[in-house]
């Protein structure tokens, strides 16, 4: 246990909290008691994280045999990944509080809720592979209970369903970490790559080989397209909080495997030209274009939102297998921008259904007169998502576009750009339908709905309208002054081209 | 001339008079005459054999002060005192272990003409071991065929006649072609008696003459001996004769008849025919292949079969095919498996069927499987002996039955081409028998079902005859099992000095 | 005089075993202090195999008991590999003795049971400390005897299918063996067939034989691979998961199929010896097999709804990693093969003890009828979440450190099969993830709407025969009666999860003394 | 090859006996053919043995007025084997004969397959 211990608080704190919050038996009774404790928890987590990414410097928790160690540093993409994770992780949990009083067996919900920030915490901050490994691993289990919170036999088979998928992908990737074990000395994430040469000697074709399997294990939990499967079927069938969390967050963490993997462990350069470059770009362009015709075509709001979050985590993965610094620097920060807006867009379906109980789009139609501040939020979220100039969408996308044809990956370098500019229109497409409906519902439009439920200007709570606010607030300022993220992406971006 | 090397012409004519004698003694007093003869010849066959170990050679003992053109010769070695003795062990355990059952089978005035037939048994048995001319082992040969014979059909019951008549027409084929070819070898070489008959078959192979003849020599006599040991394809005969026998009867039968026949086979190979010309004439491969295919058939027959006894005799067959495929295998180490394997079988045959006797008793007197279930409870003893039987059988560590396999195993390896088929059967007939071995021992082992025919769950404790015949041949076995190595060095030398 | 503490262990359980069967105690059938009597005679003798290993198992301590036949003889040898084997089964069983006293409460016919469980392990400990392979098949022969009566013991109909069917694969296959056994006598250097690190055969004139001499090591490997439940020969393992949950947990996910393991890897390394056996056909063949009955076992527990019918299965695939390893015929594979060996071990007791806590608390035995019994049972299903996510191979736990070496043995043989072997074992842990999750997400998370569903699911065809039909018809989720077993049972399922525990996150120490043992042999 | 037979023409015919013989006891359903098969085995190999001791041109080895010496008679040790032949056959032949008796009075049949088909109903009732 050599090393900085601040760095293990923001991951042991929340885990020992959810424990306590699942084992305790007066969180069951006392609803208030249990989400004053849980939002405290929260806060402090968010403060311990910003204290861990100051302090900085590395920590080896664990000697698993004498070249495995399980260890954790910080370095720029954890400090990314970390605030971010721990800044929306803190809304959403306000954002929940009002939400899941229409639930039932909250103390399980925001038990398993903070336990998987802490496992989160501990993927952003682990410092080799091995580490990375294991709380991958842990993130799918700790996260099933909130899929199948609701325990209906949906929930469940579509738990087991994202279980399977999730294992499926770990056990591919598995087999490339089994692989570049035994060409390196240990696996901790070096800028550029650690793998020594003299070993790699007879064995090129079986590095592409893990290289590609780990892209494809990995790519799993980000929805890329063999193993996306699951993510249109569980995200919708988790509450609303939870979905937002998964989609949010949690296929970013998928992002941040192979980030890790092709920048810190194998090294870009390797993989320059090769067919795994191309395998993977097809796949990404695949998964974008697909994710935003299903999204287009899906009539259930958070259905929609799913596919959608589908082909957002697939632009970044393009971003990625452009190998090149633009393109690396617009992955990255349309990791930040998608996470912001996801959550914000979530949070508003969730709220949709709480008050009215309307799931599906036709359904919301007249929702401005209900509630007209949450729409609007809805709406300038929707914008930064397509990419108009002043939110914070058209940054990253600008980046990725001039990335993706300074490239010089032949054909892609333009097909790609191409592809993403068809899956805005798309995005416009799925996304604008509701904000149009909700105000300009048309003069044939009686509401004699809203009026016999008198639901008129029924905002939800401020616990729940305030998270939203400020997403949306983030997505717009991000866009307006991208100035200092994009400075710390393109270091970050020099370091490892 | 020292007064031990008479003891085996004493043994033959001492089971011979009591044999005679006992015909005018009531039941009970011949039964008892048997028994002491049978342990007395037993003392004697043993006193020959400590004398050929400490003289280490084998000799011949004149009858009636005659030289030998003349005169008739038996020949006394280690191997034929160690063979004698052990039928000697067998007989007495197989008859005391009979001992009550023979009484019930059997009328009162009939009984004394069983103990007739056991004494005559045995006088044939110890004169085909020690006899040293061809005339003679055929005499002896019909006297044990007629004696057995009369074992069987003493029970009087319908299966058992029609199981004697069947007995005795094969028998008769199997004799009447062994004579045939003795009277050929007679013709030429002029010579009955074995030694000097073997010089002139020799000079005879050296010069190449009377090959066609020698041929048919072999072949008779190999086939008509074959017959009546019961190798595979002529063993129609085996499963009623030992399935409907009394319990002694069929003890000694399969025990130790069968393989006082293949016992004057190896003789003759060796003391007549001479074993390389035999090896030469390819004779030897069809015994092999004909062994082959018993082990594997008889085992197959058995797991069909539903009535123990039946299953039991099938199970001869079986290991009948394992002796002639050691005799087969052609080398010498196979032909001391061969013998190693008659003591064995022997032993565990006779162990099996009187132990059988016991279960039989605490389930009713029937001999199915159904009846049988829960008999281990019921006869322990029993149960434990049958359990030991099928163990040795199926060549369990520790038993008799391992070590056997072993040397057919390591002798297998010394014939090239002939080694990788002996192991597979091996491997498979050493599984058939545990299919059909342990699921009777399983089934006296297991709970008795609702479906099933009410049997008082009392415990039987059978006489102390059968628990001692029991118990004694438990030791034999183990002793076979656990200190074989004095015993197969005894028949190695015994082996060498044969010819 | 320090040698016959090597026989001791063996025999001293035998003994009183018998002495068990046949000395019937006071009037009562059963009594505490029979039981005392029982687990004291276990604990010592597991105190005295301890002994023996820490006295040295550096492999010149022998004793030999009797001359079986001229070249043969019943040796006893403490050689490291041996002592990982005894020390793993002198830990396990006081433990599942413990635990059976427990489980076997409403059983009559105790005093049998306990005898021949007390002499399986006298048995199992002769399988560990033989010294020759004579002695090896010896045990192996008696091990079948002496585990029958288990099997046999509930003397249903069932059982005693299952009881035939494991004595004629069994016997069938060490009928095989034994082709094995002679040959290596037939060709060994030294007379006698003493194990020797790394192979005993008289190389000139094996050579000569090669084709003849690997095919019967094929043919021994699929003998004592019976016993390992391989792939042509696995049908007895889930048969045998009719018996009583002690049996199906100590003696088919430890003893007995371990010991089909332990005498393949003796015969590989230490009879044939690697040199001779690496890159032939044999090993292909070999490998090949291991890594069908890896797929075939863990797709077939998929399938299987009754749960120690699925644990059996389980433990057919994973007892061909151990295979896997073994055909490497590397150093490193053997370190791999006992890894795995050991951490099976722990993984598979532990989850057929927890089988077994819900069948003795609830008589429960299929998977639909374990709806929301987590929250009632919380220690049992936890030990059941460790030992799962272990056999998944989830990092921090023993499963993960096994698969570790397996693959990284695998990849330094640098042989194409191994590739293909390490993908095979990534399936396999797949479909682990499947089989065993859907117990725990059933167990934890039960889906509201469970009784329409769980019935509907025991309709499935297929996977539910004639007999467990009626068993469906009365599923109800876990009545409110059901709590954790008695301590008894507890106590042996928490300290088997904190070895798993212990074993995923210290392994260093057993990993360098595996390789150890590997590099000798390998 | 015909002259070989035409010289030595007991053996001939007492080995085409012997085969008759040997297929009637083996072939033959009635029990009483069969033993007189069995009958003409056994004459058959007798006759062979017989003859093997036969010396053209000399006289049966019975002593006539005091003629001592060897060359004047056959090689007696054949027939002397003949007769215990023959002793052998009868007792087997009584035996057997004795035997079918039995199981006439029992079966009122002489077919053998019958006899043993009764046989078993006999014992199944």
């Amino acid at each position: 246990m050599e090393g900085n211990m601040i760095l293990l608080l923001p991951m042991v704190c929340p885990v020992a909290a959810g424990i306590v919050v699942l084992a305790g038996k007066m969180f069951r009774k006392d609803r208030k008691y249990l989400t004053g404790v849980s939002v405290m928890v929260l806060v402090l987590e968010f403060a311990l994280t910003l204290w861990a990414v100051m302090s900085g410097g590395s920590l080896t928790m664990l000697r698993l045999t004498e070249r495995l160690t399980l260890g954790l540093g910080v370095d720029e993409v954890s400090r990314l990944f970390a605030v971010l994770t721990a800044s929306v992780w803190l809304l959403v949990g306000i954002y929940s509080v009002a939400y899941m009083s229409h639930e039932e067996e909250e103390h399980r919900f925001f038990g398993y809720y903070l336990i998987v920030v802490g496992v989160l915490m501990g993927l952003n901050f682990s410092a080799n592979l091995i580490t990375l490994y294991v709380f991958y691993e842990l993130m799918t289990l700790t996260s099933l209970p909130l899929v199948l919170h609701e325990r209906s036999k949906e929930a469940v088979r579509a738990g087991l369903k994202y279980l399977f998928y999730s294992v499926a992908g770990a056990f591919l990737a598995l087999f490339g970490i089994f692989f570049l074990a035994g060409v390196s000395e240990s696996l901790t994430f070096t800028a550029g790559g650690v793998l020594n040469d003299g070993a790699l000697a007879g064995k090129e074709g079986l590095l592409l080989i893990s290289a590609f399997c780990m892209i494809v294990g990995f790519g799993a939990k980000a929805g890329m397209f063999p193993l996306h499967g699951w993510l249109p079927t569980a995200h919708p069938v988790a509450p609303a909080c939870a979905s937002a969390v998964l989609s949010g967050l949690i296929t970013k963490a998928g992002v941040l495997a192979i980030i890790r993997v092709v920048y810190y462990v194998i090294g870009a350069d390797r993989l320059r030209g090769t067919w795994v470059q191309n395998g993977w770009i097809l796949l990404t362009l695949l998964t974008v274009f697909m994710g935003s015709m299903l999204a287009y075509r899906e009539p259930v709001m958070k259905k929609r939102l799913a596919y959608s979050t589908v082909s957002q985590v697939s632009y970044v993965l393009f971003g990625l297998s452009m190998l090149n610094q633009t393109a690396f620097v617009g992955a990255l920060s349309h990791v930040v921008f998608h996470s912001v807006i996801k959550h914000a867009l979530f949070l508003t379906a969730g709220a949709v259904i709480v008050t009215t109980g309307w799931t599906r789009v036709e359904q919301m139609r007249g929702l401005g007169q209900v509630m007209p501040k949450t729409l609007a939020c809805y709406t300038i979220a929707a914008l930064a998502l397509i990419g108009i100039p002043p939110a914070s969408g058209f940054v990253s996308k600008w980046y990725l576009a001039s990335g993706a044809l300074s490239s010089g990956t032949g054909v892609w370098s333009w097909a790609g750009p191409a592809v993403l500019l068809v899956s805005a229109l798309l995005t416009a497409g799925y996304l604008l339908p509701l904000t149009i409906q909700g105000y300009f519902p048309g003069h044939d439009f009686k509401g004699e709905e809203i009026q016999k439920r008198k639901l008129a200007g029924k905002e939800p709570s401020l616990w729940m309208l305030a998270p939203i606010g400020v997403l949306a607030a983030a997505a717009l300022l991000f866009g307006c002054f991208p100035g200092s993220l994009i400075s710390m992406l393109q270091s970050i971006a020099a370091s490892v081209l | 001339m020292s007064f031990v090397q008479n003891f085996p012409f004493f043994s033959i004519i001492l089971a011979m008079f009591s044999g005679i004698i006992s015909s005018v003694l009531s039941g009970k007093k011949a039964r008892n005459l048997s028994l002491v003869m049978i342990a007395v010849t037993t003392a004697l066959s043993a006193g020959t054999l400590l004398f050929c170990l400490r003289t280490g050679e084998s000799y011949p003992y004149m009858m009636g002060h005659f030289p030998a053109p003349w005169g008739n010769e038996i020949r006394a070695g280690i191997l034929e005192g160690v063979t004698a003795v052990f039928f000697g062990v067998v007989m007495f355990l197989a008859v005391l272990g009979g001992l009550d059952h023979t009484a019930e089978d059997v009328e009162e005035n009939k009984l004394n003409l069983f103990y007739i037939m056991i004494d005559l048994m045995l006088s044939s048995l110890l004169a085909l071991v020690y006899t040293n001319d061809l005339f003679t082992a055929y005499v002896f040969v019909e006297i044990n065929t007629i004696a057995g014979c009369g074992l069987i059909m003493i029970r009087q019951k319908g299966r058992s006649m029609s199981a004697a008549i069947r007995y005795m027409i094969m028998s008769q084929l199997g004799s009447g072609l062994f004579l045939i070819g003795l009277s050929i070898l007679y013709d030429i070489t002029g010579h009955l008696l074995m030694s000097p008959a073997k010089e002139s078959v020799a000079a005879l192979a050296a010069s190449g003459a009377y090959r066609i003849p020698m041929l048919v020599i072999m072949a008779v006599v190999g086939v008509g001996l074959a017959i009546k040991s019961g190798l595979y394809p002529f063993h129609y005969w085996i499963p009623d004769t030992y399935g409907y026998a009394t319990p002694t009867a069929s003890a000694v039968l399969s025990g130790l008849v069968s393989k006082g026949y293949i016992f004057l086979l190896i003789k003759i190979f060796y003391r007549v025919l001479g074993y390389d010309n035999l090896v030469s004439s390819q004779m030897v491969n069809v015994l092999y292949v004909f062994g082959i295919t018993g082990m594997v058939m008889g085992s197959l027959h058995a797991i069909h079969e539903t009535d123990t006894r039946r299953m039991t005799a099938y199970s001869s067959v079986a290991q009948i095919g394992y002796i002639y495929m050691g005799i087969g295998l052609g080398t010498q180490y196979g032909m001391v498996a061969a013998v190693f394997h008659i003591f064995t079988h022997s032993a565990t045959k006779a162990l099996l069927f009187i132990s059988a006797v016991g279960l039989y008793e605490a389930s009713g007197d029937k001999k199915d499987y159904v009846s049988l279930r829960g008999a281990g409870y019921r006869n322990p003893l029993a149960g434990i002996g049958f359990t030991v039987g099928s163990l040795s059988m199926v060549g369990f560590p520790m038993l008799s039955g391992f070590i056997s396999k072993l040397l057919f195993a390591t002798s297998a390896l010394e014939s090239p081409h002939k080694m990788l088929p002996t192991l597979i059967v091996l491997a498979v007939s050493t599984t058939l028998n545990a299919v059909y071995f342990l699921r009777l021992v399983i089934t006296l082992y297991s709970r008795r079902r609702p479906e099933d025919a009410p049997i008082p769950e009392v415990k039987v404790r059978s006489s102390w005859h059968l628990r001692l015949a029991i118990l004694c041949f438990i030791a034999v076995n183990l002793v076979l099992g656990m200190w074989s190595q004095p015993i197969v060095q005894a028949i190695a030398d015994g082996l060498a000095m044969f010819g | 005089m320090s040698e016959i503490i090597l026989a001791l262990p063996v025999f001293f359980p035998i003994l009183s075993g018998i002495f068990m069967l046949f000395y019937r105690w006071g009037k009562e059938e059963w009594s505490r202090k029979r039981e005392l009597f029982i687990e004291g005679l276990v604990v010592a003798n597991s105190l005295l195999i301890v002994a023996a290993i820490a006295g040295g198992a550096d492999g010149d301590r022998r004793i030999v008991l009797f001359r079986l036949y001229s070249a043969l003889t019943i040796m006893f040898k403490l050689d490291p590999m041996g002592s990982v084997f005894a020390g793993l089964v002198a830990f396990l069983w006081p433990l599942a003795t413990l635990y059976a006293f427990e489980y076997m409460k409403h059983e009559e016919r105790k005093n049998t049971f306990f005898a021949f469980y007390t002499m399986t392990y006298g048995i199992t400990m002769g399988i560990a400390l033989a010294g020759n392979l004579v002695t090896l098949y010896l045990f192996y022969e008696m091990l079948t005897l002496v585990t029958l009566p288990l099997v046999l013991f509930p003397l249903t109909t069932e059982a005693v299918r299952a009881g035939r069917a494991y004595l004629y694969y069994s016997i069938g296959g060490a009928a095989f063996a034994f082709i094995g056994l002679v040959f290596v006598l037939g060709f060994s250097a030294i007379g006698t067939t003493e194990f020797i690190a790394g192979g005993m055969l008289d190389v000139g004139r094996a050579l000569e034989s090669k084709n003849v001499l690997l095919f019967v090591y094929v043919l021994a490997f699929f003998g004592f691979g019976v016993k390992a439940a391989l792939f042509p020969c696995y049908r007895w393992l889930p048969k045998a998961a009719v018996a009583p949950t002690p049996v199906t947990a100590l003696l088919h996910a430890v003893a007995v199929v371990k010991s089909g393991a332990f005498a393949i890897l003796r015969l590989t390394y230490f009879s044939f010896g690697t040199e001779f056996l690496r890159g032939t056909w044999a090993q292909w063949v070999v490998m090949g097999a291991a890594l069908v009955t890896i797929a075939f076992g863990s797709t077939m527990a998929v399938r299987e709804v009754h749960w120690k019918r699925r644990l059996a299965y389980s433990t057919v695939s994973n007892l061909s990693y151990i295979l896997f390893g073994a055909a490497m015929m590397t150093p490193l594979g053997l370190a791999a093969a006992l890894s795995h060996l050991v951490a099976h071990a722990f993984m598979k007791i532990c989850a057929f003890f927890c089988a077994g806590a819900v069948m003795h608390q609830s008589g429960k035995t299929y998977i639909y009828q374990l709806n929301g019994m987590g929250k009632k049972m919380p220690v049992t299903f936890g030990c059941l979440l460790v030992s799962s996510l272990s056999l998944m191979g989830i990092p921090l736990f023993a499963g993960f450190v096994s698969k570790w070496n397996l693959a990284q043995a695998a990849f330094d043989s640098g042989s194409g099969l191994g590739l293909v072997g390490v993908a095979v074992i990534l399936y396999s842990a797949l479909m682990t993830g499947i089989y065993m999750m859907t117990v725990i997400v059933r167990a934890y998370f039960p889906s509201l709407a469970g009784q329409t569903e769980a019935a509907e699911e025991a309709a499935l065809p297929g996977g539910v025969d004639k007999d467990d039909q009626e068993a469906a018809a009365e599923v109800v989720t876990a009545e409110d009666g059901l709590t954790d077993p008695g301590w008894k049972m507890t106590v042996p399922l928490v300290i088997f999860a904190a070895a798993i525990l212990v074993i995923g996150l210290h392994s260093a120490p057993l990993i360098s003394f595996l390789t150890m043992i590997g590099g000798e042999a390998g | 090859m015909i002259q070989h037979l035409s010289l030595n023409i007991e053996e001939t015919v007492a080995v085409i006996l012997f085969g008759v013989g040997f297929t009637i006891l083996l072939l033959h359903r009635n029990l009483i053919k069969k033993i007189m098969g069995m009958n003409i085995m056994d004459t058959a190999t007798y006759l062979f043995l017989a003859s093997k001791g036969y010396i053209t041109g000399r006289a049966v080895p019975i002593v006539v007025d005091g003629v001592q010496e060897v060359s004047a008679y056959i090689n007696p040790v054949p027939s002397g084997l003949v007769l215990t032949g023959i002793v052998v056959s009868v007792s087997t032949t009584a035996l057997m004969l004795s035997l079918t008796i039995r199981l006439y009075e029992r079966y009122h049949s002489l077919d053998l397959d019958e006899i043993l088909i009764l046989a078993k109903e006999e014992e199944q009732t």
